[in-house]
């Protein structure tokens, strides 16, 4: 038992290799393809960004610069926002609830 | 002046009769068909009194035009000729109208099929009085589609389905190329205005279009290394929508299929309407023709080639309808002939061309309803088992005997003494002859002289088998009721009369169709600026050529006397199925096997129309690659669509990763 | 700021809240009044649309703008759901779930209604998802259906896959800009062209669009759940979701990335080729009349795509147009196939497919007006001269040959006529074809959406001149000076 | 400073694997837990620019699509749930009656 599990059988290796990879050969090369442009996209490019970042040592947390953007700036995407939410939960009870409430 | 104003009536009339039949019909007497007759019947009779007061005065036409959206109009254009075309689409719509009251009294939707026609003629004189392209070409359409409603009338027949079908696909090619000239006409127009279209300028107006052919002919496009110019293009697009309407070769095919309507509507179609629409485009643009000599070579080849493609066929066929559809489709190449000869006579073609369209409208309705009155009265249309008819049915083989010296050309040359059909074919054919020795090109003479030997042969075989001799069969057959006779006869007048009392005078009218308050187009120059001069007027040629076409056709009728009439020949041989030429005229050429299920089913339905038109039957099997792989191409395609989910995530992956690629490597390329 | 300018959205959401309240309170059996409650709503919407009209404004620190181009789009999904809510009347007859049906669709027509306003990538963004989440639960909402069932997961699988793949585009839009605000993204453009990362964004979010405009190969969610769905909600899909693809890709690409117009031009150069092409090839050999239409709408999507192309203010007028045109006819269509649907199953309640080309058969006669009805749609998806379809089509073909491109105006016109083929199939069928079926009586909403319909495809078809006129305002908001 | 290609990197190496995920496995819920990988790479990628950039947008932004994740996930399980009545199983790719 032992002596089996530390075997070094390389057809085997290959054989469930392959067996884990035909099924999936083409979600892997698609998704490699997607990596690698990806990744040269990105370290190629020159991101832009600030020096140092924005630091305010009495108050560290960004919370309430967020609440006001929310509430200015952003405050109609919050809005649809609060039509998603129901909208979503009138479909997902719609869907879920069993066919037993009528 | 004040006639010129109710031309808009001319095809409000008949569409306005076409809504209360359609709604009010089956409450009335006879299908209701007093509404289209009475409504056809005033157009008639406001065309006629335009006709005569523009006869006075042929430069001043009428026009009227209204602004519809942006740079296009709707307007109505009076002028010599399509004035002519008005009066003889009124005329003979309304006599088959009265006819149909008697023909369709046992059909049950004759408020259907009175709608219908209203309609067909309705789109087809809005065709006529358009002056802009694009209100043509709407027009245009709708005649397509009422003659796909009207073939497919008797729907519950598969035969009549399917040629419905057909014509309209058939004709359907050629409109796209039609619409695509039409595409090609306006942008350069825009070009030529730099995209600015001063207000009160609409540019698909006939004025305006011909105002601007020397800077269309100036434009030059590049085709396979050939240097071809714009006006070149958008003519023979023009004329591939006219071969598809009009049945030249190789659109032909769906003519003798639209058989399948009743015999009314094949009168309708072959004398009247639609047919006759690819002519009156040519007609109508003809300053931009003649400033394309290419298109017009072609136009001319074309012409005669379909018209004795289409006799040697007529000769062979044994259904009454058949020959007669054959017939037209030949008489259509015929007047294609007389407007492609514009090259050697310049204007006065369009005036040949149109008064063979008017002279055959006469015979050839005349012939339709004929053949009706036989098919109503004995019940089948097979030549083979009809004969002796003219006993039961005198007016009716008198009228037709008519129509068919109409058709053949009996006339004596330098009198008025003829008929009809002679003076109008005779000038065609006197036109080519001129053509050869202007241009020294003498196939479309030659084609056009054997067309009209072979003309008079079929219509002639046409009229021993049907009227005379013994019956073959056992038919019962009496002489249709007056309202059919009424019509054949006053057809039949017109086939004997029309031609010689107007011969002369009609083709000047007609010529003046460029010269008027709307257009003044200076045709000699045109030709000068497609590289050619226009020869001398038709009538000087030598004393043979000009009783050429008596010859040919008095040789026609005797050989036919002698097949048919007498029966020297034991036809038993020659129509035997081992004679190689009759199987091959019989079969059509083929054309039907080559055309209908490889071209239109196969072909066209796939998405290749213009990839293959080869009817040797050597390239069958590129033609059959071709079809199966189209749509083998078509199934694995939808084998794509696997259903499994994953598989659409993964399409979706990869189209990303790939077009960010393929952009990538495009980008650095260009 | 003029709050009025939200008007319609305001009575939309008003409406939408007040069916699903008022629907908790009343019996099944006078749920129908829901429904006349909806229209009632929406059509209170369009006429405070049309309104406001010609009015230009930004509201919210611009994160709105309403302009030609939002009023034009705001129209067409109301009317599309004007359409879909008056023939729904009749298909959600004896539910229980009327109210949830109802604000559902008015939901998501909020959402497409926002889109098309939005002057901001995260308005867009929310507002997109919006539109998607309601109408999941749309289109698996006869759920004992294992076909709607089906539909409503592969849209939703595909639509969340698409939603992830828009919002990383998104973030390095973001990223390079430091903004999402659309003319501060086109104002600050200059990094997206010189970095690699520039195309990616580009085609991330165009594969976020291509979902919902159905671009090959981001469609293939679309034949099966426009097949699956019920008819009235593929109708909502086909001709609303589907224009609020197109507008927010106006938007996006032609207002705040124009800076990488070379690639968007080349990207959807390709797309709209192979998507005509292959709808076109495809829709040949289907029977099923909902999946045909769905490929021929694929078709009718590369035809739009061609204005990205052509990118003149007449092409762009004319894409519009066509997106309103195909509003009218691809809602039309599907909702003539609803009625005979809704006829097959009233009479075999089991009919395995009941949007089968079988069905249609003698339809002329079975039922006259909505096959005179479908006739008119499948005439004008052709192209057929005096409809809708014809006028956009020539706007938008001619103005691809007068920009040069003649080899992209060929093969749209050669696509166009092997278009016929199929859809004369469906007029054969339904006037050709013998059926010994008797007459049925068609159901009144059904008959009332199809009038309308048959009225705005006639309408654009023979008085083009406001209509064009209307499409070309808007396209001026896209590219202001012309190119 | 940690140079910002290494988030993005990093994201991208996430929204890859949900990417996989979404591709490869059958069962519903493993689909839908791919999507949020997808989601939340994006989000990394918004808080990360918004920091280098100075700028909150991105933030509120991630806010938002967080709750927008949330409404997916709710309708997702939804719908997983009518399928799991319907079928008593949501391997997905075994649900194919419409094709071709």
């Amino acid at each position: 038992m032992l002596n089996k599990e530390i075997t070094f059988n390389p057809m085997k290796i290959l054989t469930s290799a392959y067996h884990f990879f035909r099924p999936r050969a083409l979600g892997i090369t698609v998704a490699f393809l997607f990596l690698a442009v990806l990744m040269v996209s990105v370290f190629f490019t020159s991101w832009p960004s600030v020096d140092q970042l924005p630091q305010n040592l009495e108050d560290p947390s960004n919370i309430e610069g967020i609440g006001v953007m929310i509430f200015t700036d952003f405050v109609v995407p919050f809005e649809i926002l609060s039509i998603v939410l129901l909208s979503s939960m009138i479909g997902a009870i719609y869907m879920a609830k069993g066919d037993d409430a009528q | 002046m004040a006639i010129g104003d109710l031309a808009f009536l001319i095809p409000l009339l008949p569409a306005l009769a076409f809504v209360l039949t359609f709604f009010l019909g089956k409450k009335l007497p006879n299908g209701g068909a007093i509404i289209p007759i009475a409504a056809i019947a005033t157009s008639f009779v406001i065309s006629l009194l335009i006709t005569l007061n523009l006869l006075q005065n042929p430069g001043e036409v009428i026009t009227q035009s209204y602004s519809w959206f942006a740079m296009f109009n709707l307007g109505i254009l009076v002028d010599p000729l399509a004035a002519v075309m008005l009066t003889m689409v009124t005329f003979v719509s309304l006599l088959i109208h009265i006819y149909s009251v008697g023909y369709m009294s046992h059909d049950r939707s004759q408020s259907r099929y009175f709608a219908e026609t209203a309609l067909f003629t309705a789109s087809m004189l809005s065709l006529i009085l358009s002056d802009n392209i694009l209100q043509l070409f709407i027009s245009w359409e709708l005649v397509g589609v009422c003659s796909y409603l009207l073939i497919g009338f008797w729907y519950q027949k598969p035969a009549a389905a399917t040629a419905a079908k057909k014509a309209f696909l058939t004709t359907r090619i050629g409109d796209v190329m039609f619409l695509a000239g039409i595409v090609i006409l306006f942008s350069d127009l825009f070009k030529i205005f730099n995209g600015t279209i001063p207000d009160g300028v609409f540019i698909m107006r006939f004025d305006e279009i011909f105002a601007h052919i020397p800077e269309l002919a100036a434009m030059n496009a590049n085709i396979l290394g050939m240097e071809v110019s714009h006006i070149t293009i958008i003519t023979l697009l023009f004329f591939g929508g006219a071969v598809g309407k009009s049945g030249q070769f190789p659109l032909h095919v769906w003519l003798p299929d639209a058989m399948e309507g009743p015999t009314t509507v094949s009168a309708l179609i072959h004398a009247a309407t639609m047919v006759t629409a690819g002519v009156y485009l040519v007609a109508r643009t003809f300053p931009m023709f003649i400033a394309a000599p290419d298109t017009l070579l072609v136009v001319a080849y074309l012409g005669a080639f379909t018209a004795i493609f289409a006799a040697t066929m007529g000769i062979v066929m044994n259904d009454l309808k058949r020959v007669l559809a054959y017939s037209t489709i030949s008489q259509l190449g015929y007047m294609m002939l007389g407007l492609g000869i514009g090259a050697a006579i310049g204007a006065e073609a369009v005036g040949m061309s149109i008064f063979h369209l008017i002279n055959h409208a006469f015979f050839k309705a005349l012939l339709f309803l004929c053949a009706g009155s036989v098919i109503h009265a004995v019940g089948t249309h097979d030549m083979r088992q009809l004969g002796g008819v003219a006993k039961v049915m005198p007016i009716t083989a008198a009228t037709m005997i008519i129509a068919a010296l109409s058709l053949a050309g009996f006339g004596i040359p330098g009198t008025i003494f003829g008929t009809s059909g002679f003076f109008s074919k005779d000038a065609i054919i006197e036109g080519a002859y001129l053509f050869g020795e202007s241009s020294g090109m003498w196939i479309p003479y030659v084609l056009s002289i054997v067309a009209a030997l072979l003309t008079s042969i079929y219509i002639f075989r046409l009229i021993f088998m049907t009227f005379f001799g013994k019956p073959r069969t056992d038919y019962g057959g009496h002489e249709s009721h007056a309202s059919m006779t009424i019509p054949l006869s006053i057809l039949a007048l017109l086939a004997l009369f029309f031609g010689g009392l107007t011969s002369r005078r009609f083709n000047d009218f007609v010529s003046e169709t460029f010269g008027n308050n709307f257009v003044n187009m200076n045709i000699p120059e045109l030709a000068e600026m497609g590289g050619y001069h226009l020869a001398a007027h038709v009538g000087h040629e030598p004393v043979l050529i000009l009783w050429m076409p008596l010859i040919v056709a008095v040789a026609g009728l005797l050989i036919a006397y002698l097949i048919y009439g007498l029966k020297v020949v034991n036809m038993d041989n020659l129509v035997s199925r081992n004679n190689p030429v009759y199987k091959l005229l019989y079969n059509r050429y083929y054309q039907n096997a080559i055309f209908t299920d490889f071209i239109s089913v196969k072909i066209i339905y796939e998405g290749f129309a213009f990839a293959v038109r080869s009817i040797d039957r050597g390239f069958d099997w590129v033609v059959n690659w071709i079809s199966d792989v189209t749509i083998e191409t078509g199934d694995s395609l939808r084998q794509f669509q696997t259903g499994v989910i994953q598989t659409y995530a993964t399409a979706v992956v990869a189209g990303v990763g790939l077009l960010i690629v393929l952009i990538k490597v495009i980008m650095e390329v260009i | 700021m003029d709050l009025m300018l939200l008007a319609p959205e305001l009575t939309l959401v008003v409406t939408g809240l007040a069916v699903l309240l008022i629907g908790l309170f009343i019996p099944v059996g006078s749920k129908k009044i829901l429904g006349f409650l909806a229209t009632l709503g929406i059509l209170a919407a369009l006429a405070l649309t049309v309104t406001s009209l010609g009015t230009e404004a930004t509201m919210f620190d611009e994160t709105l703008s309403i302009d030609a181009l939002s009023q034009f789009f705001k129209i067409v999904f109301l009317v599309v759901l004007l359409l879909v809510s008056i023939a729904s009347i009749k298909y959600t007859e004896g539910s229980d779930n009327t109210e949830e049906f109802f604000s559902l669709a008015i939901f998501a027509t909020i959402g497409m209604m926002f889109v098309a306003s939005a002057n901001d990538l995260m308005v867009l963004f929310v507002a997109f998802e919006l539109a998607s989440l309601a109408t999941y639960a749309l289109a698996g909402f006869e759920k004992n259906n294992p076909r709607s069932i089906e539909a409503s997961m592969k849209y939703f699988m595909i639509g969340s896959l698409s939603a992830a793949l828009l919002l990383f585009g998104i973030s390095f839009i973001y990223g390079m800009t430091g903004t999402t605000s659309i003319p501060a993204i086109a104002a600050n453009a200059g990094g997206l062209v010189t970095n690699p990362i520039g195309i990616v964004a580009l085609v991330l979010m165009l594969a976020g669009f291509g979902f919902k405009i159905a671009l090959v190969p981001f469609h293939m969610w679309a034949p099966d759940t426009y097949q699956g769905s019920p008819s009235v909600v593929s109708a909502l899909l086909a001709a609303g979701s589907k224009k609020m693809g197109i507008v927010a890709a106006f938007k996006v690409f032609i207002i705040a990335l124009i800076a990488l117009q070379a690639e968007w031009q080349m990207v959807f150069a390709i797309l709209a080729v192979v998507t005509m092409t292959y709808g076109n090839v495809v829709a040949l050999s289907q029977t099923s009349v909902k999946r045909m239409l769905a490929y021929s709408s694929l078709a009718q999507a590369g035809y739009i795509s061609m204005a990205f192309v052509v990118l003149t203010p007449m092409a762009l007028g004319g894409g519009i147009l066509y997106a309103l045109s195909h509003g009218f006819m691809k809602a039309g269509a599907f909702i003539a196939t609803g009625a005979v649907v809704y006829m097959v199953l009233s009479q075999n309640k089991n009919t395995e497919n009941p949007d089968h080309l079988d069905n249609f058969r003698g339809l002329g006669r079975r039922m006259p007006i909505t096959a005179l009805s479908m006739t008119i749609f499948v005439f004008a998806l052709a192209g057929i001269p005096l409809t809708a379809g014809y006028m956009s089509k020539f706007i938008l073909f001619s103005s691809t040959i007068q920009s040069g491109l003649v080899w992209l105006a060929v093969i749209a016109i050669l696509n166009s006529a092997l278009s016929l083929y199929y859809y004369a199939r469906v007029v054969k069928y339904m006037y050709f074809l013998p059926t010994d079926a008797e007459r049925v009586s068609e159901p009144l909403p059904y008959t009332i959406a199809l009038a309308v319909a048959v009225i705005g495809v006639l309408a654009i078809g023979f008085w083009p001149e406001p209509f064009v006129h209307w499409a070309m305002e808007a396209a001026k908001v896209l590219i202001p000076g012309g190119i | 400073m940690i140079p910002i290609e290494l988030y993005v990197g990093l994201a991208v190496i996430i929204f890859t694997i949900g990417l996989y995920g979404f591709m490869t496995q059958r069962s519903g819920i493993r689909m839908l837990m791919s999507v949020e990988l997808m989601l939340n790479s994006a989000n990394l990628n918004l808080v990360a620019f918004s920091s280098y950039n100075a700028d909150l947008t991105g933030q509120v932004f991630a806010l938002y699509s967080i709750a927008l994740a949330a409404c997916e996930a709710a309708i997702g399980f939804a719908i997983l749930m009518t399928i799991f009545r319907m079928r008593d199983t949501i391997n997905l790719d075994s649900f194919n009656i419409l094709r071709w």
